[in-house]
């Protein structure tokens, strides 16, 4: 580090934000990129302490934790201060690692360090029933994997960020396969690191369009360089289209979204959410980078493109989120849809930053922050959640699972605020962001554009749809996996979640909270970032308590005042009507029409409950039943849900590999005669090439 | 005016060099290609001693010298005795169409000779065409390696091959440095060395030298 | 005069290992005299690195420049590190009762000779010699290869010596040429063929007579190095050869086939001021890159298919040295380093892989990390990293290939990216349930050699890093330098 | 401002008065239209009283979310009905949530109820669940058009504000709004499981979906519930005023015109539960699985009426 401070690089940086004001001595790069290596070493402890599982647990684990939450000061202190820069004496001869961090970089490292504090200190509790030596390769990796995604937000030049990408990658891919013995495990690892190699080699060639510099250069692949080279506006439709599919394939965006809902169920429940909350996100850093900060120009189509793919993203989640049968794998197409609605944005303040409307592109791209901030939080608790069911009870098919609630009250109440904020109910967080992004949506007629004009409106309403079909995804997996009766004897004996798991869920809950009661802070704090994208704030007018973007009579929220009318209201009913009335209570049998011995089978299973969603929409998926005959010992109904999409671009991609290369190897049978005769052969044809 | 003497003598045996090569890609007994293997063995030594006299090419007498001792003598001998070991004496191996092959070698011929025809033209040795038909014989001898589907005419080809490479060298350009020659030579010979021990692995394990036996190692 | 030294010392320990025979100890011995040329070989890179390039020997017989000699420590040191690795590899193969104690004396012994042609072949400054070396090399491996005389083993070293013989003799014919236009400018005698003279008056060279060598000697040189359509040797002498030599073979041989042919682009290039040459090794490289590619996806055997990965990436070095250009050549030259280090580290695990699961099938080799982590480990990371996976070095050359491509030949990117694409698939689909799954493999009888295999990724994940000064310098000057500067 | 927040409690606890009142209201239109006896108009009060009265008999492994849910949903409706401009026009808690925070708080309300139906663990109860919020994401994204239509005219989400340039700015015919009320009718009747999508009066526990979800509930929870079915059925004809016939809501400051606008809301009141009974009493219940077709209808409906706006109003 101290090697790095000699070199550093200020002027040339601060123009990305309008003003320049004097760096204090200590940048905070210097602490991320501490933190950076604080955590490598700690991957290095844990390889080093290898047969000691309680180090590991009691140790390691806390001590990331500990990171993470530094982390989160670092990115809150970034977001305040002008860009930072400094060179390591690494990387290629003429292209060494090039680091930055402004305001950008800063909310993503602030994201990144609240959701992995949380989402770590579960870890530690959760890996404690694993054996000495995968527990450690499981913390080797785990803070690999932290690390690269900090340095993926600290990167500034093509070569480091995609060292750093794939470093990301590569240890979530082993993170995912931690459990290889099994099959299918396996397939979606493999599934996965195939997409991501794919998107990672999309955008080592967007970065290799964006070059700036004399052509081939190594040095020009600096993102300094990039800001300043100017390309045309066909090369930087490719630039962008590269870099859309790079990081749609890292984010899930469809089509390019089968291995999400592979690798998540498959992962750890602490890395399916840091995956989910934390990595999606930085395939959002880095389309916003690309497209905000590398890209010298933009065009209005990509902002419908990207507008158009997140829709169908969010849709396409959600519907399928519903229809799952695993918790898990919901929570996965549940982040689909989620990372759809954040590139919705990303699209409408494409247009709108396109279009010369900068107020209303920050609106849109405070929207798209908050939500990813949001979807961090929520996704994460839930995921964590789900860890401590799969902890408890060793299952994550719903149709096993029920009526935990009452064996394991702290998850389950936890998990409950995961799951209304997730579903965009006020009070909590993931309502506002919903609601800003309807907002932008609303102001779209100010656009000199008369189809988007009307289009848009209406993409809101698909915006909507996907809300409230969350909810009913929510409901699903609330109710069937807490409420109701248990499914299965053996739940009646599930433990709470132990006091690590606890204390990472209520970090993440109270942010999911606080972050739904205080957004005008938010907005405040999101500020720097659209400043240095947009080149304009997002100013709240009114007092802090209500969220009022644009003007108070425009569109307003006060959440607080929303929260306090119905907590008041609720208390005064539940004391007034003890007073007034009564408040006796008599325990019974449940009712339920009279119908006698019901038994907990008789509740919704998964399948039940996502029934209606897959009778509407049987268009997306193809269901395969499996229906009991009448003469089934043990009858059972199952019905999957399959992916079109798989069957229709990914099925014919491996045919035509597999055929090609059926055709290469008949080249090869085995006869030298034949041999020699491509040799001669080629000679010939070359002597004839060259003197004829 | 010698020279011409022996420039017409170089091209005749230059021409009977060919004559063998074409011999050989028609012959099927394997103890007839032997033979003609030490014929042009004994060509290519006679052309490289006149080369050598009539230019004075004193270090050529060497490599004379080494081509009679290896590919009149060696060689043929060594082979023989294998052919005795192995029995292979009577073996008649099946001919890919003789025609065929004659036709696409006189193509080769003619192909070769065209290549060679601007380097004759700069050539600053005696020896102007001999460089086509150096060519030629290469050409020839890689073609026959294709056609023979047994393993010793495939190496009976080989050295065809290095014949005529050798002849390219002494006849187009007055042979190489003293060393390269050398080490050529050591080559040939250790090559020789590593192809008997081979036949025999191959024999014992094959029980025949039909390289129909080693087709097994393909992409399936 | 650390050359003598370097070049004396494999052959001696070859001879010494020929009476050595199968006296206990034969693996050390073998690996002493590895040590030593390592040795000898940092010496003489020590004293370019201060001195510069240098001439040795009577009328300059040897010569060293930064392209030759950081190929000779190369070599030098994958060759110490092999012969680390076979001797616990060589026991267990006796204790397998696979290879009797004739066979161990030939196997040491000419391994030595084997280091030691390579080595005369990359310092010699007479091409002839040069030839003479490579075919050294050949006949050196030939045996090696039927090691285990089984009827695969047979006919895979029978198509190796025939066709790489063919090859080979094409290479000369193409001297022939090389010397024939040679000797009208620097006439005949000896120093016609020395290439630093020939580098001198490459431009007065005829243009017709060095085409048509420069054809002879690619598709010669050109099947060693294992180019489409001239590698159908490569694959079977790799599966069926012991794995060590599939590590040396495809380690070094391969990069000293290339050298050759580098060689003798560099005069080509300066004789016709044309392209060509560049043009035909683009146009061989990218064959190669996609036979391999696709072939591949098909492979059965563990080690067929890193012998075709080694066809893969030899023909993008190809590729690359024939884009030239100062940023290509370094590239190039990072990569043949990086391959080299990574294959031969992946041979190793893979050695030890096949010799638990005691067969070549990847079907049966199961779990590995779970019975045998380090080896599992070994060959996971050792794939990751040929794959080009960052922060391994091979994705540090395959970063600037690549780049570069897109300005210099935009046209052959996404063929290329096509290319590395189904072989990740391919060889990734393939390893991964090698690695993982359910574990089942007996313990092996030796403790397993994987020092070699960590100091080598050890080394390539460094190189992703941080390439040092020292060496990116040297790099460059080659690269230069094969730009005929 | 105190002046507002007393005007703000008086209309929420009209709001809470008038909601059963309006429930009588509609079932005896609907009685005499069937031709049948009425029962009497303050009926709804009467169930209230009772149910308040009886003993709570809750279902044994029924938790505290449950027992907390008809408090938590009350709340909600008292709320939303609150926030809804029906005599006045400036509203203190109005700031708290525009339109698109009054979607959110119908739903959390909703999405309390499905909880707490599931809680239990009974066949119907997940079954009422199920469908409450299969009408609901349907029903959502079109009441959300309705108010987006309203909205863009209004160049404001805030009702009040949406009130005021509806009633009190220069009159215009909005041709959008016409469709955007069909839509809103007929989502209404869904969001109120009123007749076609749902029967409030049914006892055939297969084709409930709003029964269904409370037939656990008993006392002073049923009561709650059943209050808050009657101000959410308020609260959506309170909006349908706002939005279609905002004439007479006394605007800003504007006290004299207060008790007229009173008499204004009882009459239209009046005539909406009328035209609700009436439509029920003409159509049928339709199956499940055509709801999705109706709701659908009633969102194309609303999309349509935006475009229009774009159209002819722009």
């Amino acid at each position: 580090m101290g090697a790095g401070r000699a070199l550093v690089v200020r002027s040339q940086c601060s123009w990305a934000i309008g003003w320049v004001r004097p760096v204090p001595e200590t940048a905070p790069l210097d602490w991320a990129w501490g933190v950076v290596l604080y955590w490598l070493a700690l991957a290095a402890a844990a390889l080093a302490g290898r047969r000691q599982a309680a180090r590991i647990t009691r140790w390691i684990l806390p001590l990331g934790a500990l990171g993470g939450l530094l982390m989160a000061g670092i990115g809150a202190t970034a977001l305040m201060l002008p860009p930072s820069a400094f060179v390591l004496p690494m990387g290629l001869p003429d292209l060494p690692f090039h680091l930055r961090l402004d305001a950008l970089s800063g909310f993503f490292l602030l994201l990144l360090g609240v959701a992995s504090f949380g989402v770590t200190l579960h870890a530690t509790g959760y890996f404690r029933a694993l054996a000495a030596v995968p527990l450690a390769e499981l913390a080797l990796w785990y803070h690999l994997f932290l690390a690269g995604m900090a340095l993926v937000l600290l990167a500034d030049d093509a070569y480091a960020f995609m060292v750093a990408w794939e470093v990301m990658a590569l240890a979530s891919y082993f993170l995912v396969t931690s459990d290889h013995a099994v099959p299918e495990i396996r397939r979606a690892g493999f599934l996965y690191l195939l997409i991501a190699h794919v998107g990672a080699v999309a955008l080592l060639l967007c970065f290799g369009v964006l070059h700036g510099g004399e052509s081939g250069h190594a040095r020009s692949y600096a993102f300094d360089a990039m800001r300043l080279a100017e390309t045309t506006p066909a090369w930087a439709s490719v630039a962008f289209l590269l870099a859309l599919f790079g990081f749609g394939a890292k984010a899930g965006l469809v089509p390019l979204h089968v291995w999400l809902p592979e690798a998540h169920p498959a992962a750890p429940s602490p890395v399916s959410a840091l995956m989910s909350g934390v990595m999606l996100k930085t395939a959002i850093y880095g389309l916003l980078r690309v497209t905000f900060d590398l890209l010298g120009v933009t065009l209005a189509w990509w902002g419908v493109l990207a507008l158009a793919l997140g829709l169908a993203s969010a849709l396409y989640g959600v519907i399928f989120a519903a229809v799952q049968s695993d918790m898990k794998r919901l929570l996965a197409w549940s982040s689909i849809e989620n990372i759809g609605l954040i590139v919705a944005g990303f699209g409408l303040t494409l247009i709108f930053h396109v279009d010369g409307k900068p107020m209303l592109a920050a609106l849109t791209l405070t929207a798209l922050l908050y939500h990813a901030l949001n979807h961090a939080l929520f996704k994460g608790l839930l995921f964590i959640g789900t860890g401590s069911v799969l902890h408890a009870t060793g299952e994550r098919r719903m149709g096993r699972l029920g009526g935990l609630i009452r064996t394991m009250p702290w998850t389950a109440w936890l998990t409950l605020i995961g799951a209304l904020a997730i579903a965009g109910l006020p009070p909590l967080n993931g309502f506002v962001s919903e609601w800003l992004l309807l907002q932008a949506f609303l102001l779209t007629p100010g656009l000199d554009r008369p189809y988007l004009n009307m289009v848009i409106p209406v993409a809101a309403a698909v915006v909507v749809l996907a809300a409230a079909l969350a909810a009913y995804v929510m409901v699903k997996f609330y109710g069937v996996v807490f409420l109701g009766r248990p499914r299965d004897a053996a739940l009646q004996q599930a433990h709470d979640a132990g006091w690590p798991e606890r204390l990472g869920m209520l970090w993440l809950a109270a942010g999911c909270v606080l972050l739904g009661l205080f957004p005008s802070f938010v907005v405040e704090g999101l500020a720097p970032v659209t400043r240095q994208l947009i080149g304009l704030a997002l100013v709240n007018d009114g007092n802090p308590l209500l969220l009022a973007p644009i003007a108070a009579e425009r569109a307003s929220y006060a959440p607080l005042l929303f929260l306090g009318v119905v907590v008041t209201v609720t208390v005064a009913v539940f004391f007034g009507v003890r007073r007034l009335f009564h408040g006796r209570v008599r325990r019974a049998a449940p009712w339920d029409c009279g119908y006698p011995e019901q038994d907990a089978c008789m509740q919704d299973s998964a399948e039940g409950f996502g029934q209606p969603i897959r009778h509407i929409f049987s268009a997306f998926m193809r269901v395969e039943r499996h229906t009991p005959d009448p003469f089934d010992r043990h009858p059972e109904y199952r019905g999957d849900s399959r992916d079109r999409l798989w069957l229709l671009l990914y099925r014919p991609v491996g045919e035509a590999v597999a055929w090609l290369s059926e055709r290469t190897g008949r080249l090869q049978h085995g006869r030298i005669q034949w041999y020699l005769i491509y040799s001669f052969a080629t000679l010939i044809v070359l002597l004839v090439f060259v003197t004829g | 005016m010698s020279l011409t003497y022996h420039l017409q003598v170089v091209n005749l045996l230059a021409a009977l060099l060919l004559l063998i090569a074409f011999a050989m890609l028609s012959q099927r007994r394997i103890v007839a290609l032997i033979t003609l293997l030490a014929w042009q063995g004994v060509a290519l030594a006679a052309s490289t001693a006149i080369v050598a006299w009539s230019t004075g090419q004193h270090h050529l007498y060497g490599s004379a010298a080494l081509t009679v001792l290896l590919k009149v003598i060696v060689i043929p001998w060594y082979f023989f005795r294998l052919v005795r070991r192995l029995e292979m004496d009577r073996e008649v191996e099946p001919m890919i169409n003789v025609p065929t092959t004659m036709l696409i070698g006189i193509a080769l011929v003619i192909f070769a000779f065209n290549l060679a025809l601007p380097i004759a033209q700069m050539a600053g040795t005696v020896t102007r065409s001999t460089l086509g038909i150096a060519l030629a014989s290469v050409l020839l001898a890689f073609l026959m390696m294709i056609t023979r589907s047994k393993a010793m005419p495939q190496v009976i080809g080989f050295l065809a091959m290095e014949n005529g490479l050798f002849f390219a060298a002494t006849s187009a350009t007055y042979g190489m440095p003293m060393v390269v020659e050398l080490g050529v030579a050591l080559d040939v010979l250790v090559a020789l060395f590593v192809l008997g021990i081979f036949f025999f692995h191959i024999r014992e394990t094959f029980d025949s030298l039909d390289l129909k036996h080693m087709e097994k190692l393909k992409e399936r | 005069m650390e050359i003598y030294w370097l070049l004396a010392l494999p052959f001696a320990g070859g001879a010494v290992l020929a009476l050595w025979g199968h006296r206990a100890g034969a693996p050390e011995v073998n690996a002493a005299f590895s040590l030593a040329t390592l040795i000898g070989a940092a010496a003489l890179t020590l004293r370019v690195i201060a001195h510069g390039p240098a001439m040795i020997g009577g009328h300059g017989w040897f010569f060293i420049d930064p392209f030759n000699v950081f190929l000779v420590a190369l070599t030098a040191f994958v060759a110490f590190t092999t012969a680390l690795f076979s001797r616990p590899y060589m026991r267990i193969e006796a204790d397998h009762g696979r290879l009797g104690a004739g066979r161990l004396r030939l196997y040491h012994a000419s391994y030595q000779i084997f280091v030691g042609t390579m080595l005369v072949a990359l310092t010699t400054n007479n091409m002839g010699i040069l030839w003479v070396a490579m075919e050294g090399a050949t006949l050196a491996t030939v045996l090696l290869v039927s090691l285990y005389r089984t009827p695969a083993a047979l006919e895979a070293a029978w198509k190796y010596f025939i066709l790489c013989g063919v090859g080979i003799a094409l290479a000369l014919f193409g001297t022939i040429l090389l010397y024939f236009a040679a000797e009208k400018v620097l006439g005949d005698g000896g120093t016609a063929l020395l290439w630093s003279h020939l580098n001198g008056v490459k431009a007065q060279l005829e243009p017709t007579v060095l085409q048509l060598a420069f054809i002879f000697l690619l598709v010669g040189y050109g099947t060693k190095v294992g180019l489409a359509p001239l590698h159908n040797w490569l694959p079977d002498a790799h599966a069926e050869g012991p794995t060590p030599i599939s590590a040396v073979l495809s380690g070094l041989l391969l990069n000293v086939a290339l050298y050759a042919v580098m060689r003798c682009k560099v005069l080509v290039d300066g004789a016709l001021g044309t392209p060509l040459a560049g043009n035909l090794m683009m146009g061989f490289g990218l064959l190669s890159v996609l036979l391999a590619a696709f072939l591949i996806k098909r492979q059965t055997d563990v080690k067929r298919l890193f012998a075709y990965s080694s066809i893969e990436h030899m023909g993008l070095i190809t590729f690359a040295f024939g884009m030239g250009g100062a940023v290509a050549n370094f590239a190039a030259l990072l990569h043949m380093t990086m391959h080299s280090l990574t294959k031969s580290a992946i041979f190793f695990a893979v050695g030890h892989a096949t010799q638990a699961a005691g067969t070549q099938a990847m079907a049966d080799i199961r779990g590995l990390v779970g019975s045998h982590p380090t080896i599992g480990w070994g060959l996971m990371l050792g794939t990751v990293a040929i794959l080009g996976m960052p922060p391994f070095g091979v994705f540090a050359s395959e970063f600037l290939i690549i780049t570069t491509t897109m300005h210099a030949q935009p046209w052959a990117t996404p063929l290329l990216l096509l290319a590395l694409g189904v072989t990740f698939a391919g060889v990734f689909g393939k390893v991964q349930p090698m690695v993982f799954g359910e574990a089942g493999l007996p313990r092996l009888p030796h403790q397993p050699a994987l020092v070699p295999v960590f100091i080598h990724l050890a080394l390539v994940l460094t190189l992703g890093l941080f390439i040092p000064a020292y060496l990116a310098d040297w790099y460059r000057q080659a690269a230069t330098l094969l730009l005929g500067g | 401002m105190t002046a507002g927040i007393l005007l703000q409690l008086a209309q929420t606890l009209l709001a809470l008065l008038l909601a059963p009142l309006l429930v009588g209201w509609v079932n005896q239109c609907r009685a005499w239209m069937l031709g049948r006896s009425a029962p009497p108009l303050l009926q709804p009060y009467h169930t209230l009283r009772k149910l308040l009265h009886k003993d709570v008999v809750l279902a044994h492994d029924a938790t505290s979310l449950f027992r907390f849910a008809p408090h938590i949903v009350f709340a909600c409706m008292a709320l939303a009905a609150g926030i809804v401009p029906t005599l006045a026009n400036d509203l203190p808690f109005s700031p708290a949530a525009d339109v698109i925070a009054l979607v959110g708080l119908l739903a959390l309300a909703r999405v309390f109820l499905a909880l707490a139906a599931m809680d239990v663990g009974t066949a119907f109860g997940s079954l009422g669940a199920r469908r409450e919020m299969l009408i609901a994401f349907l029903a959502e994204p079109a009441l959300l058009m309705v108010f987006f239509t309203a909205s863009l005219i209004s160049q404001s989400t805030e009702l009040p504000h949406i009130v005021e340039r509806l009633a009190h700015q220069e009159f215009a015919l909005y041709p959008s709004m016409a469709f955007a009320a069909v839509a809103f009718w007929m989502l209404s009747t869904a969001e109120n499981a009123r007749i076609p999508v749902d029967n409030p009066t049914t006892h055939l526990e297969l084709t409930m979906i709003h029964e269904a979800m409370i037939l656990e509930y008993s006392g002073r929870h049923l009561a709650l519930i059943e209050w808050a079915v009657a101000l959410k059925l308020f609260t959506y004809s309170a909006l349908g005023i706002a939005l279609f016939l905002p004439w007479g809501i006394a605007p800003r400051g504007d006290w004299a015109a207060l008790p007229l606008a009173l008499l204004v809301l009882v009459a239209k009141l009046m005539l909406g539960g009328a035209a609700l009974a009436l439509l029920e009493t003409l159509s049928a219940k339709m199956r499940l699985f055509r709801a999705p077709e109706f709701l659908g209808t009633a969102f194309l409906l609303a999309v349509l009426g935006m475009l229009v706006h774009f159209l002819l109003e722009v």
